[in-house]
């Protein structure tokens, strides 16, 4: 059985060590948080927050308090704000040790791709492009299929780029798989998932 | 030093001109400058450029300058919350110069701070990077990107003195400074101005140096994506 | 009578308007805040401040307050901190709309000395390399001649440069010269000083 | 996440190594991590390389570090009140990189921003332009400078929480943020440490994840130039 979204994140927290800064994007990578358990995780939110709390209760919301997807939410004890010049210079300097992010595209040179379908679907890469220039190590978790079966984890990406060679570890539904110079190798199956079925899904070099 | 104006139109008097570069704060719908940008709508000035991560939603913050068609040229990292704003700019009709999140918050405060040009690794390799200067620092490669300098700044805080000096509540702050810093002019809109001394000279997040005309106004802080969870029960 | 310190110092403040945010150096352009009279100037300490006030009372220096020469002085109501990247960051940025400097030797070109003498003195630049390349208006105040008579005013400067072509107004002993494309042209002289005592001191073109 | 260390000793325990780059917040004597200079004394570390605005005095702050010659290189704007700094300097016994107040502060926050360089118009035309690239944008010439990139940072703050979160007092703010900043680990010494919770998370000046390692001592705060005046007798 390949991992559904919640297993996914799960698996992604793992990558996730005592004592970290963690940036998580937008969509599964945002349910990372749910699995991190007793670690202590400070979450950046690039909009200007280090400490981002759980979603508010109903009623506490607060327009002034939000995360980076636009998304109500709370501050912890623990919790700082800054402009936003401040926090892509922490991201940019390399002050945040992990990042993990969603991805359209993944290629075996650790290309990613996920900001824009030319002609079709632009959304921009909002704070994508400097998270994978900048922080330590970059996590994608992502399907590792398209709707038609065609595998997203390709030897070169066809969409334009979020950064070059900048991705280190893939997390998708069928498991886990590392970028080296050699090509993609495989650190790790989904239960039931062989590694035969993953080169089967997998367009991109396997080694 | 009068800083202190009636309104948001009385404010923008005289600092108005078609095809000028503004500088707006705010990230989504948090923290932007709404009574100015409604401002802006009412004086008709068109073939504008707006720096700005955002632009809004379709009908409010500056979706509404995108509506009236007053914006030209548009300086963004995001446009996935607003259908009119990639219409028009799949279309054709609106100018769109896609810069990563944080290379237009440091371009902004670079402009500001009277640097015009810095070295990023951000977007090297991708479409970003095209026809910019490529430069090598201790064997990595970097991109040259420039400092803005706008011709105004409308910018929003919580809280400022009479003299500018000015606060910012939670991630409200965002791009507000920066976007501030890098105005030959900087408008203000804030939730109450108060007397010079009643903010603690160790708490102000933006001096008043950086804002030439303020305003107080209520402002309607409309949130984006409302998202809660339940209490549990015991 | 060639002006002393102060009457320097005074002639230096109507320089100031209203409202302007200014950097006055170390020496006589620290005297030129006792005469700015009702004018709403705000003073910054390029160290990290904008409304420095007086001196302390004695008893209530603070060591956490001190001003660019390193001197205890007082906050104002519309006092501001912030960090030295901040600071030199409005100055570089055109915010500050004026700065009254001490010069060693200044040139007709606008050229601006006052940080070292090769071999002797080294006091290095501190932040007045960046005042005169970013602020609106540079005035400098100083001597005329040296003490063994020497003009201080040149063609060229001798020592070391902080700046080239930075200075707008020059404040003397002996009057108040503007520097131009042409050369320095005299705007005012020192009562009981004539235009030609200020030509005879002056090694610089004076048009 | 334990940042807290019981000594200035221990805090930078492992972090030392001949020949490395520190930066040094603080200005004059002011806001100076005068804890750790003496910890750097006391540990022989040597062939220094110090980023730091000023040299203290000859017998207070990095005067010291001079005065058992550990340091090698400083980089510097002001040596102005240091005899011995002078004299080490003219005699050629020590290496001084000048640099214009506000490019040292620029290319520390710059190192710790992930900026390897900006252009600056500061310093063009003079001697600290010899050897520098000139690049002209909108017609006027600036320079190169380089980001500071620090082995480690000794920044000094008036409080902290545990998780790092500083906050500046006054004009001791200064070169401590960006010193920080730029430093591959910094190790902060402040006068009291508090609990997570207790500072605003609207006040803090440095967020805690620049900083790695933590103490609280007693400081001296040594006055510089102890200026006052008198009071008006009615």
């Amino acid at each position: 059985m390949p991992w559904d979204r919640n297993q996914m994140a799960e698996r992604a927290a793992q990558e996730l060590e005592d004592g970290m800064y963690v940036n998580l994007g937008i969509g599964i990578p945002t349910l990372v948080a749910n699995y991190v358990g007793d670690k202590d995780i400070t979450l950046q939110s690039e909009n200007g927050m280090l400490g981002m709390g759980p979603f508010p209760f109903e009623g506490e919301e607060d327009p002034d308090l939000i995360n980076a997807g636009k998304q109500t939410i709370t501050e912890l004890r623990r919790t700082s704000y800054f402009d936003s010049a401040t926090s892509f210079g922490m991201i940019r300097g390399g002050k945040i040790a992990a990042a993990i992010l969603g991805a359209m595209e993944v290629s075996e040179k650790g290309d990613l791709a996920n900001w824009m379908i030319p002609g079709k679907l632009v959304k921009g890469m909002g704070g994508a492009m400097d998270l994978v220039a900048g922080v330590g190590r970059v996590v994608v978790v992502m399907d590792h299929t398209n709707k038609h079966g065609d595998s997203k984890v390709l030897k070169e990406c066809t969409l334009p780029l979020t950064g070059k060679g900048v991705v280190d570890r893939i997390i998708t539904n069928l498991g886990v798989l590392d970028v080296t110079h050699k090509g993609l190798h495989i650190v790790e199956c989904a239960e039931g998932v062989t590694r035969e079925d993953i080169i089967k899904a997998t367009e991109a070099t396997i080694v | 030093m009068k800083k202190v104006y009636g309104s948001a139109s009385e404010a923008l008097d005289g600092l108005l001109h078609d095809g000028m570069l503004i500088a707006a704060g705010g990230f989504g719908l948090c923290g932007i400058p709404e009574l100015l940008i409604d401002a802006l709508v009412e004086s008709g000035v068109k073939d504008l450029t707006v720096a700005s991560n955002n632009a809004g939603v379709d009908d409010f913050g500056l979706g509404k300058l995108l509506a009236t068609r007053q914006i030209k040229k548009m300086m963004s990292s995001y446009v996935g919350e607003n259908a009119e704003f990639m219409r028009q700019y799949l279309s054709g009709e609106l100018e769109l110069e896609f810069n990563p999140q944080g290379t237009l918050a440091e371009r902004m405060r670079a402009g500001g701070a009277g640097i015009p040009g810095f070295y990023t690794k951000t977007g090297y390799g991708t479409q970003i990077a095209e026809g910019k200067e490529v430069k090598t620092f201790h064997g990595e490669n970097y991109i040259l990107e420039e400092g803005i300098f706008a011709d105004l700044a409308i910018v929003k805080a919580w809280k400022a003195d009479t003299t500018g000096n000015a606060i910012f509540r939670k991630t409200a702050r965002n791009f507000n400074p920066p976007a501030a810093m890098c105005g030959k002019v900087c408008v203000m809109e804030v939730e109450e101005i108060v007397e010079p001394g009643t903010l603690d000279p160790d708490h102000i997040h933006l001096p008043g140096i950086y804002v030439h005309r303020l305003i107080q106004g209520d402002h309607e802080k409309r949130i984006e994506q409302r998202t809660v969870r339940q209490k549990e029960t015991a």
